[in-house]
């Protein structure tokens, strides 16, 4: 940016607002609720059915859970690619310990979801950490690598739901109040980890080794082991995305979540996390994977072909990140004009 | 005149001149110790090894089959190389080929002489890569967010476009010829012809014109190669069209070579594609790499499949195989490299100071009146 | 102010495999005191400021604070001592607002535990304040200029309570007032008892404001001098190892036609009307404060930068806007003023870099081979005396000021009829700054228009034909040079156009 | 040191280049050994390659038992090698290696009929008999058909019918892939008969769920809530009828509002046929289909049949069949499961 010397010393705050109004997060909930809207216009039952509101409020459950981890990730200056295999692998072995010891505690079982995935964000995070590879290249590799063992190890297998005991199959439909639980525990999810993004110490230094890599490293922040805590969140967050699959749909094969790496990158570009690091909030790509989920939960209620879908992702990938630029330009042009003026 | 007198005399200038080195090292050490020689190193060696261990691997056949299926991945990967050298990425390649797919066979479905469709649908192809383009270099996004979002815009549009249908029925004696040997007995096919001859185009602009100069100063950097004339968001956007151009004439010779137009045409190549030219020695951050290199990391991969399908090895173990070879080139290029790098962060402290005693020549060093 | 030595050094000695980078290195800090190192590139100074911080360990020597023994394994235990080190390119995170910069890593907690960020922005503003440069605690650190943030680096090694304050050249890229401002804030930290180790090539500076100087040379001390007891040239003669009398050697040249002709170039909000000639032979050279516009209207006439209005014409022909490439082929040429983002491809070889600017010119029938870049490259690195191994050593490698005759190569390669240099001789040390202001003076000698960028002044006195001074964005002075003096540059720079000659 | 740099620059190059030659030589031998046999006694007596549409897949993982036990019957060396994914091209590699290895029969289950038509004719040169189950193609000797086109149209059409009775109503059909064959035939075939001998059924709506779980049980959701009066669904693949169900079963409204049929699964459709959310679907039992192709590759390379109309042979304990038209053997009319007989099978 050649421009950026001259932005002037002083700059106003914004009116509250004003930067309320210029937020990403509002953007996004104006038009969840817009499209949620104008689907449940067409369709009553989109939103006002138990079934509709039921699964307009749970599908989403698993793109935010991964995308929260990409956006952790994302936000370090790094990429995960490799979150649909890891989903893939918990959510399999999650099955196949209630298969095979019957009776098994089910927090145990989570437990083990969750901590496979962070051993294999773990290994991930490692590799990019001490060899500063590139983790476009070394997820690029586990993605493969990662879906390769899935298959391997699955196989003609598939978890069937009879494996599953009535209690964590009941997790995907129970209610709380109207409201799916799952949700419930997501948003608490969403709220401890934005919490934890914004207001520990950890969090702002994640912000920080995005925002200049070269500093941290020079201030001794713990630039790996920051790397390393991002990429184990990623992890433990996908395979808790496979937990909840499974929860949801009490299946799978070794083709889960599949293509998962793209969405979940899609949410938290589309959610304002900026993909050369330092910014962007997690409440802002909780919305954003919000969003993308009820995109493809609304389509076929629309009854828009689901050839289509794919495309109107697309486009919402490109435009998210043509208007953060078009903000950023206007914002640098205003404290441009305000600095001629001083 | 002019500059031509600066500093000392012209003598002086012939002497020391002279007493350069071309090069730190060795012809030997330049040609052997380099990545593209040990994936070269790599291929022969699995390949001796295959013939010897792998039955039936001692065939024409299994060369012309391996470039046939390797052949779409060894085209997109040119210019996308020239691209990663930038310091961008394509990752748009695999859905443009789909895109052109579905162009290529809507137009013939529609009548449109099998030339001319193919015409157009190159011509969608070189468009949507001057959508790539503009974005990154007009609008100034980041290539990576981009192409992940236009990977879906247009595998969305060819999905769209050609609906459940597969348009078949390419005629016959273009697609028979297209998966032809060259000539009887031969071990490769007619496309060999066109890699080749793409490659070397490809070859010569990134390593023997201007413009390839250019490509590599964006990649080192793109300041200083603002400063030194570059144009430098025309070059990127002009790869990125050539990008699109190279993808979908990829995506007709693909519809052809099956015979077969559908908008899933050439799904997950972007990450086949990428792949290959990691593996070949091309930095991902930009500035390093060469055509022969990445081509190199394309053959090792089809080399690899190519014996593990005709041991037996199912497709699974394969992509683990795949990984774990990504992977560890990079590995052992980064446990190098932390080693290198403890190594150089000292001695770029003390190049400055220590380079008055190494240095060749060394000339009268501070003008002095003494 | 007491006599206690809050730091001491002493022998201390850093080897990398066979080569030392530092030789009995003696350093003694004084509370309340400010203490400058000097020495040219590659004397050690790099390598000493490293220890201290933390991020290299010793070899051998004793390394004393308040007395103890210390030895630090990173920069985080060192900060944790008390030492603080402020880089020349200070080192924030651009994503961040200011206050959290200050905060970074010792972030407050509430009793909630969250931060608490009502007492991160109060301290800001106080400190910030007491320092007399009040920042927005919540504005992004992206965009403050380098005095800022250099400002909120201070004040963070205040409020970390440092009693150790090491500043790696911290003028290199501020402006005369910036200086000004840094100096009394330094001697405000002394006055409240602290440590200060000042590194500057400006000697200027380090008379004006240390208490002491310490001269080092090829990684080893050579000497601590007290400044009231010292001049210049004995710490010149110090630090070379002998004298350099000539620093500006300024060659008269015949001054020919115009070449580059400027005319009412304005850019909205950057420089307003800008109109001026540069003749053959010329050097014309743009001074003014850091920030005055002056890299940017050359910046414009290059077409690096866009500009709203005006013209650029060279030897009458008009030159293109944002065309560096057209602006080359009519003869410009430009050193810019960051040579490592700027100038040079740093992981790149030498030959390389001095062919990039002449890649076109170098083509046959439109390709270009190896061996017809190297007798280029091997001529101009010898030319400008450049001192390397081989042409395929990569830039990193060399030294601050080989670097730069790496960059001038690559320009007098394209054989420029104007050569823009901007800042040509920032952070190099003494001898080869001399070497450098001797080349330009003498391509200026075989009828080379320049057009010279400078926020030192004695180089502007000493290298000017006729000095063009720039104020917000408008030339508000120009002086031929028998008129050009320190004081009526500053002047010019710092006052309305009215008031100025 | 002013090259220090570039000297371990070097030698980095030089370790590279020998790990990367090692690895990719070391991986291809730690994965060889294994399959390596296959091929050095493939060319024995008997061989056959089955390439199922893709591995992992719960439908094909079954024929492939079932042709893998015909084949231990028949003392056929047996392979079964497939794709991980279902691009188009994906299954030639595999073909390719099967004409290589001289395999004397293939059994596949095309993606894509089309893409692979030039390789199994390579294939048919090369002497290699192709058998074509489950999808067929234009490059075979004979296509192993689970039912025919118009059988399983047939079977579900009047499944649905009799359950909507006279009134009839609005109906929806969601499919798998878009793209595939077989799937693509029998909508086309259920709409025809449809329009033919049921006026009182309207077809509102073709989704997809794309065989990918999540995807399916959207389009259900999307069908059931945008159709306002949609009295039943037909889902002729094993991944939509099982979500459809799966989506009934969560979503309590709907049930009994909404009737779902196909083709699916027993195991995967117990759990919704004991609960009374399924009443009926049909399949065959595809052991069987991997079964049936794995004689009928014997019998050809034993040159019992050609292919040609009328063709008769044996497989094993599902006794004779003939070759119809066109070189087509049926396995059997669509088996129809219920309450009453889903809990007796394993696949």
């Amino acid at each position: 940016m050649s421009v950026t010397h001259t932005v002037p010393v002083s700059q106003r705050r914004s009116s509250l607002l004003g930067r309320i109004l210029r937020a990403r997060e509002v953007g996004l909930i104006v038009m969840i609720f817009a499209l949620v809207a104008l689907t449940s216009v067409t369709q009553p039952g989109f939103l006002f059915s138990d079934g509709g509101w039921r699964e307009l409020l749970r599908q989403p459950t698993i793109l935010i859970l991964i995308a929260l981890g990409e956006a952790i990730v994302i936000i370090t200056r790094n990429i995960d690619l490799s979150v649909g295999s890891i989903l893939c692998l918990s959510a399999y072995a999650a099955g196949s310990l209630f298969s095979n010891f019957p009776g098994i505690p089910i927090p145990l079982v989570i437990l083990s979801g969750i901590l496979l995935g962070a051993v294999l964000g773990l290994v991930n995070g490692l590799l990019v950490a001490f060899l500063r590879v590139p983790s476009l290249v070394i997820t690029l590799g586990t993605l493969y690598t990662y879906r390769g063992i899935a298959i391997l190890w699955i196989g003609p297998h598939f978890i069937r739901s009879s494996w599953l005991p009535d209690e964590y199959r009941s997790f995907g439909t129970l209610q709380f109040l109207g409201i799916p639980v799952l949700l419930i525990v997501v948003a608490i999810i969403v709220l401890l980890i934005g919490w934890f993004m914004t207001s520990r110490r950890v969090g702002r230094d994640l912000y920080a080794l995005g925002s200049n890599p070269e500093a941290a490293t020079l201030f001794g922040l713990g630039e790996r082991r920051l790397t390393v805590t991002a990429f184990v969140a990623s992890g433990a967050l996908a395979g808790l995305g496979g937990l909840v699959y499974l929860a949801i749909f009490a299946t799978g094969d070794a083709q889960v979540g599949t293509g998962y790496e793209l969405q979940a990158v899609a949410a938290a570009v589309v959610g304002g996390v900026a993909i050369v690091g330092g910014s962007g909030t997690i409440w802002g790509v909780a919305l954003g994977a919000f969003f993308l989920a009820t995109i493809s939960n609304a389509l076929p209620v629309l009854g828009v072909p689901s050839l289509w879908q794919q495309s109107i992702v697309g486009v919402l990938i490109v435009g998210a990140i043509l208007l953060d630029r078009i903000v950023f330009i206007t914002r640098i042009r205003r404290a441009k004009r305000k600095g001629t003026a001083t | 005149m002019r500059a031509d007198t600066v500093t000392i005399t012209t003598n002086a200038v012939g002497s020391a001149a002279a007493q350069y080195r071309r090069h730190s090292h060795p012809l030997w050490r330049r040609m052997l110790l380099r990545t593209e020689t040990a994936i070269v190193l790599a291929i022969i060696l699995l390949i001796i090894f295959a013939i010897t261990t792998v039955p039936y691997f001692a065939q024409p056949y299994t060369y012309l089959t391996m470039i046939l299926n390797s052949a779409p991945i060894l085209l997109m990967l040119l210019p996308v190389t020239l691209i990663i050298i930038t310091g961008d990425i394509d990752l748009s390649v695999g859905s443009v080929v789909g895109f052109s797919s579905a162009i290529f066979g809507l137009s013939f479905h529609a009548g449109v002489p099998l030339p001319l469709a193919a015409g157009v649908a190159v011509v969608g192809g070189g468009l949507v890569g001057l959508l790539n383009g503009v974005l990154v270099t007009v609008v100034g996004l980041p290539s990576l967010a981009v192409t992940i979002g236009t990977l879906a815009l247009f595998r969305g549009i060819a999905v769209g476009l050609l609906g459940t249908t597969a348009i078949t029925g390419f005629p016959s004696e273009v697609t028979q010829f297209i998966g032809a040997p060259l000539f009887v007995g031969a071990p490769v096919p007619m496309v060999t012809v066109a890699i080749i001859v793409v490659a070397i185009g490809f070859a010569v602009l990134l390593h023997l014109t201007p413009f390839g100069r250019g490509v590599f100063a964006i990649g080192l950097s793109s300041e200083t190669a603002a400063f030194s004339g570059v144009r430098v968001n025309r070059t990127r956007l002009i790869l990125f069209v050539l990008s699109g151009l190279v993808a979908s004439a990829t995506g007709v010779y693909y519809t052809l070579q099956y015979s077969n137009a559908i908008g899933t045409n050439g799904l997950g190549f972007e990450l086949q594609v990428v792949t290959a030219i990691v593996l070949g020695g091309v930095s991902i951050w930009g500035g390093r790499g060469s055509i022969l290199g990445a081509l190199a990391g394309g053959v090792l991969i089809a080399t690899l499949n190519k014996t593990l399908q005709l041991a037996g090895i199912g497709s699974d173990t394969i992509s683990i195989v795949t990984g774990a070879t990504l992977i560890f080139s990079v590995v052992v290029a980064g446990i190098a490299g932390f080693i290198s790098r403890r190594r150089r962060s000292k001695a770029s402290v003390i190049a400055a100071g220590v380079e008055k005693h190494r240095a060749i020549p060394n000339p009268k060093s501070v003008p002095s009146n003494h | 102010m007491n006599d206690t030595a809050l730091l001491e050094l002493h022998g201390v000695t850093k080897t990398f495999g066979a080569v030392a980078a530092l030789v009995n290195a003696e350093l003694v800090l004084k509370a309340g005191s400010i203490h400058a190192v000097i020495g040219e590139n590659g004397a050690g100074k790099s390598t000493l400021v490293k220890i201290i911080g933390g991020l290299y360990r010793r070899d051998a020597g004793t390394f004393l604070l308040d007395g103890e023994s210390v030895d630090f394994h990173n920069t985080r235990e060192a900060k944790a001592a008390g030492i603080a080190v402020i880089y020349q390119e200070p080192t924030l995170f651009p994503d961040l607002s200011v206050a959290e910069n200050l905060f970074v890593g010792r972030q407050p907690y509430t009793r909630f535990g969250a931060l608490d960020r009502a007492k991160m922005r109060r301290e800001t503003r106080e400190l910030t304040q007491r320092l007399g440069v009040p920042i927005d605690p919540d504005r992004e650190a992206r965009g403050l200029s380098i005095a800022d943030q250099q400002v909120v680096e201070i004040a963070k090694s205040i409020s970390v309570g440092a009693k150790v304050i090491v500043m790696d050249e911290p003028t290199a890229a501020l402006s005369g007032i910036e200086v000004e401002r840094l100096m009394g804030i330094a001697r405000q930290l002394r006055g409240e008892g602290k440590g200060l180790i000042f590194i500057s090539h400006r000697f200027d500076e380090v008379f004006a404001l240390c208490d002491v100087i310490t001269v080092m040379r090829d990684g080893s001390y050579v000497a601590t001098n007290a400044t009231t007891g010292t001049t210049e040239d004995e710490i010149i003669h110090q630090m070379v190892g002998r004298s350099v009398d000539n620093l500006y050697p300024k060659q008269e040249a015949l001054i020919g036609e115009p070449v580059l002709e400027v005319e009412r170039l304005t850019s909205a909000g950057v420089f307003q009307d800008v109109s001026f000639t540069v003749r053959s032979g010329e050097i014309v050279c743009l001074a003014g404060l850091v920030g005055a516009g002056r890299s940017e209207i050359a910046r414009a006439v290059f077409g690096v930068d866009p500009y709203d209005s005006g013209s650029v014409r060279m030897s009458g022909i008009d030159v293109p806007r944002t065309s560096p490439a057209a602006a080359m082929r009519l003869g410009i040429g430009f050193v810019p003023e960051d040579r490592r983002k700027q100038g040079l491809a740093m992981t790149a070889g030498i030959q390389t870099n001095i062919t990039l600017a002449i890649r076109h010119k170098l083509a046959r029938f439109g390709f270009i081979i190896a061996p017809l870049e190297e007798p280029s490259a091997r001529t101009w690195a010898a030319r400008l005396q450049v001192k390397m191994y081989a042409l395929d050593t990569e830039a990193q490698m060399l030294s601050g000021g080989n670097q730069q005759k790496v960059v001038l190569g690559k320009w007098l390669a394209t054989k420029p009829k104007l050569l823009i240099v901007d800042e040509p001789t920032r952070g190099i040390d003494v001898g080869t700054k001399a070497e450098v202001h001797r080349l330009l003076s003498e391509l200026a000698g075989t009828g080379v228009a320049l057009l010279m960028i400078s926020s030192e002044l004695p180089e502007v006195m000493g290298m000017a034909d006729r000095v063009l001074v720039v104020r917000e964005g408008r030339i508000t002075a120009e002086l031929p040079r028998a008129t050009a003096t320190p004081q009526n540059v500053m002047y010019a720079a710092t006052h309305a156009p009215e008031v100025a000659a | 040191m002013n090259f220090t740099f570039s000297k371990s620059a070097h030698r980095r190059a030089a370790s590279i280049a020998v790990a990367i030659a090692a690895a990719s030589v070391l991986l291809a031998g730690c994965a060889a050994p294994t399959g390596g046999s296959t091929g050095t006694d493939a060319a024995g007596a008997g061989s056959l390659t089955v390439i199922p549409k893709s591995l992992g897949n719960k439908y094909f993982e079954a024929s492939d038992k079932g042709a893998k036990a015909a084949a231990d019957e028949l003392g056929l060396d047996f392979s079964e090698v497939g794709p991980t994914s279902t691009g188009s091209a994906d299954q030639v590699p595999f073909i390719q290696t099967a004409i290589q290895t001289g395999q004397k029969a293939i059994a596949i289950a095309a993606n894509d009929p089309a893409a692979v038509c030039n390789d199994l004719k390579a294939a048919q040169d090369a002497g290699v008999k192709v058998v074509a189950f489950d999808t067929d193609t234009d490059c075979r000797d004979i296509f192993i058909n689970q039912a025919t086109v118009d059988g399983i149209a047939q079977g579900l059409v009047d499944l649905t019918s009799k359950h909507l009775g006279t009134a009839g109503g609005t109906i929806a059909i969601l499919s798998g892939g878009a793209n595939a064959a077989n799937l693509n035939a029998w909508v086309d075939a259920m709409t025809a008969l449809i329009e033919k001998e049921h006026p009182e059924i309207t077809i509102a709506q073709v989704a997809y769920g794309e065989d990918v779980d999540q995807k399916a049980y959207q389009a259900a959701q999307g069908l059931m809530q945008s159709i306002p009066d949609l009295k039943a669904i037909i889902a002729p693949d094993t991944v939509s009828v099982k979500e459809a169900a799966h989506y009934l079963s969560d979503t309590p409204q709907f049930q009994g509002k909404v009737w779902v049929t196909g083709l699916g699964l027993p195991s995967e459709m117990a759990t919704y046929v004991t609960s009374g959310i399924i009443e009926q679907f049909g399949l065959w039992n595809p052991e069987d289909l991997g079964y049936l192709a794995t004689y009928a590759a014997d019998a050809l390379t034993q040159g019992t049949i050609t292919g040609k109309e009328g063709d008769k042979f044996t497989a094993g304990k599902l006794g004779d069949f003939a070759v119809g038209t066109g070189g087509e053997v049926v396995l059997g009319p669509m088996f129809v499961f219920d309450k009453s007989n889903v809990g007796d099978f394993s696949f």
